[in-house]
């Protein structure tokens, strides 16, 4: 195992302690393996809570920060936390006006975000749910709602962090998130895969020569493998599958994300993007603020995702509202 | 006849305790051929959890299972720690109150633990977990009121759902990733059950 | 080769295209391979160039933008740019006010640079050069100059860059430049090689549980190779050789940077910022603004390198100025 | 006697651009085993910006030297082709307003050219560089006056610096971080010159 470490079941706390020492006016962890802002929760304003495995930074810890997120709990890498966690989570994100639970649509998640909201629920604080689901290539679309959550959940976090840090209420926020979670459709490729540092070996084998498309975050199965295909190629098949699964027309607006699994350098991501560029120009849709680097990873996995997030003028404003945290700010 | 109390868990939790510390390596294997290979140690966490509260184990059942499934969502985030939590939790809510719970209530208790952890985990009977385990305990123990009769009837019934299940391919979870590569092979929250199960039968 | 791309051929100037596609509000290719700020030259103001091979991302066209550089010219990958495309860089950063020219002590790059500033001289364009070389592995203190520029240079940018938007005339440009050089020491390591595109083959071998220690940006050898260590041990002997070099006292303020090489994820670089805080505070100095990401880099090598940056009052406020460019804003 | 003139640049340069083409692979290789590789294509991708530009060679000598430098800095930032240039740009300076440079002032001109580029390139002589060939050239060819002994003489001396310094290490440019293993090996810059030489000297 290739990887900069000290006990591979330190990982996780010695990664949340530098992250906080690096950017103590950013992130602050109130209880361990919850990560909130540093300030505390702004009384008044609806928090937004997300968490899951690490080992996606930015995702998911990344993103708490004004016009973000409040707080996240954060399990082993590729994990779920623990109830507890997600509990803690809530608690530090409350700001006495509710909490929204907004997270990747993954079974072990879901199941205990479920089961701290009802603990939270015995303690009088009010939560909802949006899960992201944005993922194509992990059920077609008439399951739709078994999809997995990917780096579309990076909008879902911008738009609704942007409602709530407007201090709208709980419905109006968890309206704006499902609303982007339903605009948001990505697909993956992969490379070569990485390694989860307590298991020491890498989540899959691929060949020196193959790439898989549709490959999820911790290497679940794609559509197919086979050769590495060039950029353009491999650009063009992806933005297919997006555009059949939500196609764009005349006059569409639509942000895209062009982001890296790790190690695929932006060099790469730019050469990807004149092409996704082109396949939603040639659509006849406008491109608003992309989005090219790296915004939710599985750490050195190499590999791109591709995410297309339809804007309405609601949208479009909440996405180029300001936020910041140590990895984007807008 | 008796039925469950503190005492009754108190003489039981330790010998699960020492089943699945002796089992771990076996369950992680297990997991690891259609998991993420975690599944011994959130058991051995958990059991460790539960070993710690025992001499403080309240004397109202439900609440002394309460504690049991608290000791299990504070050490992981695995699905299998939180729907045994999900479940003992539901027998808490029934037990509550009570300092002693008659064996013949085991299979409603069991029973209204599946619920519980199909409404958790949105997993269905049939899809090769330890809900059909579970179910078939359920289905085994029904009417029965003495101890070493369900104990029996409970091995008995985990050992034949694992043979009925073996030839079936997981759906649901991490293992139906593996699709038919799942065929053939045991599923582990299932195996997880039956060693608890057979710790408390043997003498 | 691992690679998502096109014609290896077309690597650059299809990465240049998407770069300038993605973010038109930052930069702008007035010419081939010449990288320039979107709004052209600002009158009046002293343009800071820089140059040298691709396969650095953000380095060097990517600290292009305000606060920052005016312009970069750009070589193949780890390829010096030719005289040409130097000397338009020079002339589209030129606002009127002369034109510092900053960039990595490599050979080829200092032969092309000094060579592009005679040609400027004949057309009446007064330049500068100051050269970055902070990598302490690269030669003992008594032949400093010799030393190669790794990471360090994106302080040099940061502080000349902040100087020159405030107006200073030509001569205080470069002295700042050449004060943040001189306050600059970096040591890198890698765990393993990258591929360049038109070569096809990785730069360098290294075994599958080996780490080089003060390896170069381009796989030049170290001071020594090893079995891989635990992050704590490697901190510490990258902080042991930069304070050698460069030592901190009680009261001193430092900035520091801790950079991956490419394909080293976050996470493994917060485990080390740990223990590089550790570092810099037994010696009894302060961090000031911490860098912890991906801010020089070898495409998909594997590694980190650390930075330290000694600040004064002046070096600091410069530090914190404002600067904005698409993968850095402070 | 004679001299340098815009047509025997005309005669000799397309000989050098054709053994340039054809060397290509060898002087990659070369340059592969002590750096980059790219020497060849910097010398192809030259030659043909050179070839292009012979229709239209000034009849002024220098000028004529200074397209041919220009041809090498617009298509590469290789380090030889910004010293061959240099080197170039050197002797055009001294050619300049003339249109006919007697071969006498061959050796005179390469010395000059030797200076520029040491000093462009901060090497020196003995560092294993293209720099000794061709101050090994310039001593050789002192004093003499006609064309076919001045190529002889530059040839045989060449020959005699690449069997010198064989032995030795690599003390600049990329094959410096080479240490030792660069001895044994021809210094790729040398090799180019080589070949340069020997195609005007073959008829
Ligand atoms: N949705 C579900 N409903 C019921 N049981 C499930 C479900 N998902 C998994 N299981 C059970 O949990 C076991 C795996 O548990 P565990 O290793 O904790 O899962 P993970 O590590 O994937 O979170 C499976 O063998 C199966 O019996
Ligand atoms: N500083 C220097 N001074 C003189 N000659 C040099 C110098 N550096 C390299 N050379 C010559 O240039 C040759 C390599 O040229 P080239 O392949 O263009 O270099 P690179 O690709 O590393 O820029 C060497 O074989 C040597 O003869
Ligand atoms: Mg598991
Ligand atoms: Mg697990
Ligand atoms: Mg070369
Ligand atoms: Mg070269």
């Amino acid at each position: 195992m290739k990887k900069i470490l000290n006990d591979p079941f330190d990982y996780v706390d010695e990664m949340l302690d530098g992250l906080c020492a690096a950017h103590p006016e950013t992130y602050a962890q109130p209880e361990t393996r919850v990560i909130a802002r540093a300030g505390g929760a702004k009384q008044g304003k609806v928090g937004i809570v997300t968490g899951g495995g690490s080992g996606h930074l930015p995702v998911f810890t990344g993103y708490v920060g004004p016009g973000l997120l409040d707080a996240a709990a954060i399990g082993d890498v590729f994990a779920s936390p623990t109830v507890e966690q997600m509990a803690g989570a809530m608690r530090h994100a409350h700001g006495g006006a509710g909490v929204l639970r907004l997270y990747g649509n993954y079974g072990g998640d879901v199941m205990n975000f479920d089961m701290a909201g009802e603990m939270l629920e015995m303690e009088d604080i009010q939560s909802t749910t949006v899960l992201l689901a944005d993922d194509v290539a992990s059920a077609p679309p008439n399951e739709a709602e078994k999809r997995r959550g990917v780096a579309g959940m990076v909008y879902a976090f911008k738009c609704a962090g942007a409602k709530a840090e407007a201090m709208a209420d709980l419905a109006e926020v968890t309206r704006v998130a499902q609303k982007t979670a339903d605009a948001c459709r990505s697909i993956g490729m992969a490379l070569t895969p990485c390694t989860v540092p307590q298991a020491g070996k890498p989540t899959f084998q691929i060949g020196d020569d193959e790439m898989e498309m549709g490959m999820g975050i911790h290497g679940e199965p794609g559509i197919w493998r086979d050769k590495l295909k060039p950029a353009d190629a491999i650009a063009d098949e992806m933005m297919d599958r997006l555009l059949t699964d939500m196609p764009l027309a005349k006059g569409d607006r639509a942000s895209v994300m062009v982001n890296s699994l790790g190690a695929t350098p932006p060099e790469e991501l730019y050469i990807m993007y004149r092409r996704v560029k082109r396949a939603i120009e040639n659509a006849g849709a406008a491109i608003v603020m992309p989005l090219v680097g790296r915004y939710a990873t599985s750490m050195e996995m190499t590999g791109v995702t591709i995410t297309l997030c339809k804007l309405d003028d609601e949208l479009e404003t909440l996405l180029k509202a300001p936020a910041s945290c140590a990895f984007w700010s807008v | 006849m008796g039925g469950l109390t503190s005492e009754s868990l108190c003489r039981g939790l330790p010998r699960i305790c020492a089943a699945l510390e002796a089992c771990a390596d076996e369950l992680n294997t297990a997991d690891g051929a259609l998991g993420d290979g975690d599944l011994g140690v959130t058991m051995q966490r958990g059991a460790r959890g539960v070993q710690g509260m025992l001499d403080s184990l309240p004397a109202d059942v439900g609440m002394a299972l309460l504690a049991c499934a608290q000791a299990f969502v504070k050490i992981s985030g695995s699905t299998y720690g939180t729907l045994l939590a999900t479940g003992l939790m539901s027998a808490a809510k029934t037990c509550k109150g009570r300092g002693v719970v008659p064996w013949a209530e085991m299979s409603s208790l069991v029973g209204g633990a599946v619920t519980a952890m199909q409404h958790r985990g949105k997993g269905a009977l049939g899809d090769k977990t330890v809900l059909d385990a579970l179910d078939a305990v359920r289905a085994a123990t029904a009417g029965l009121e003495a101890s070493e009769k369900i104990l029996t009837a409970a091995t008995t019934a985990v050992d034949q759902v694992m043979d009925d299940f073996r030839g079936k391919p997981s759906r649901q979870g991490r293992a139906r990733m593996f699709g038919d590569k799942s065929i053939g092979l045991d599923d582990p929250g299932m195996l997880a059950l039956k060693r608890m199960l057979y710790a408390l039968k043997e003498d």
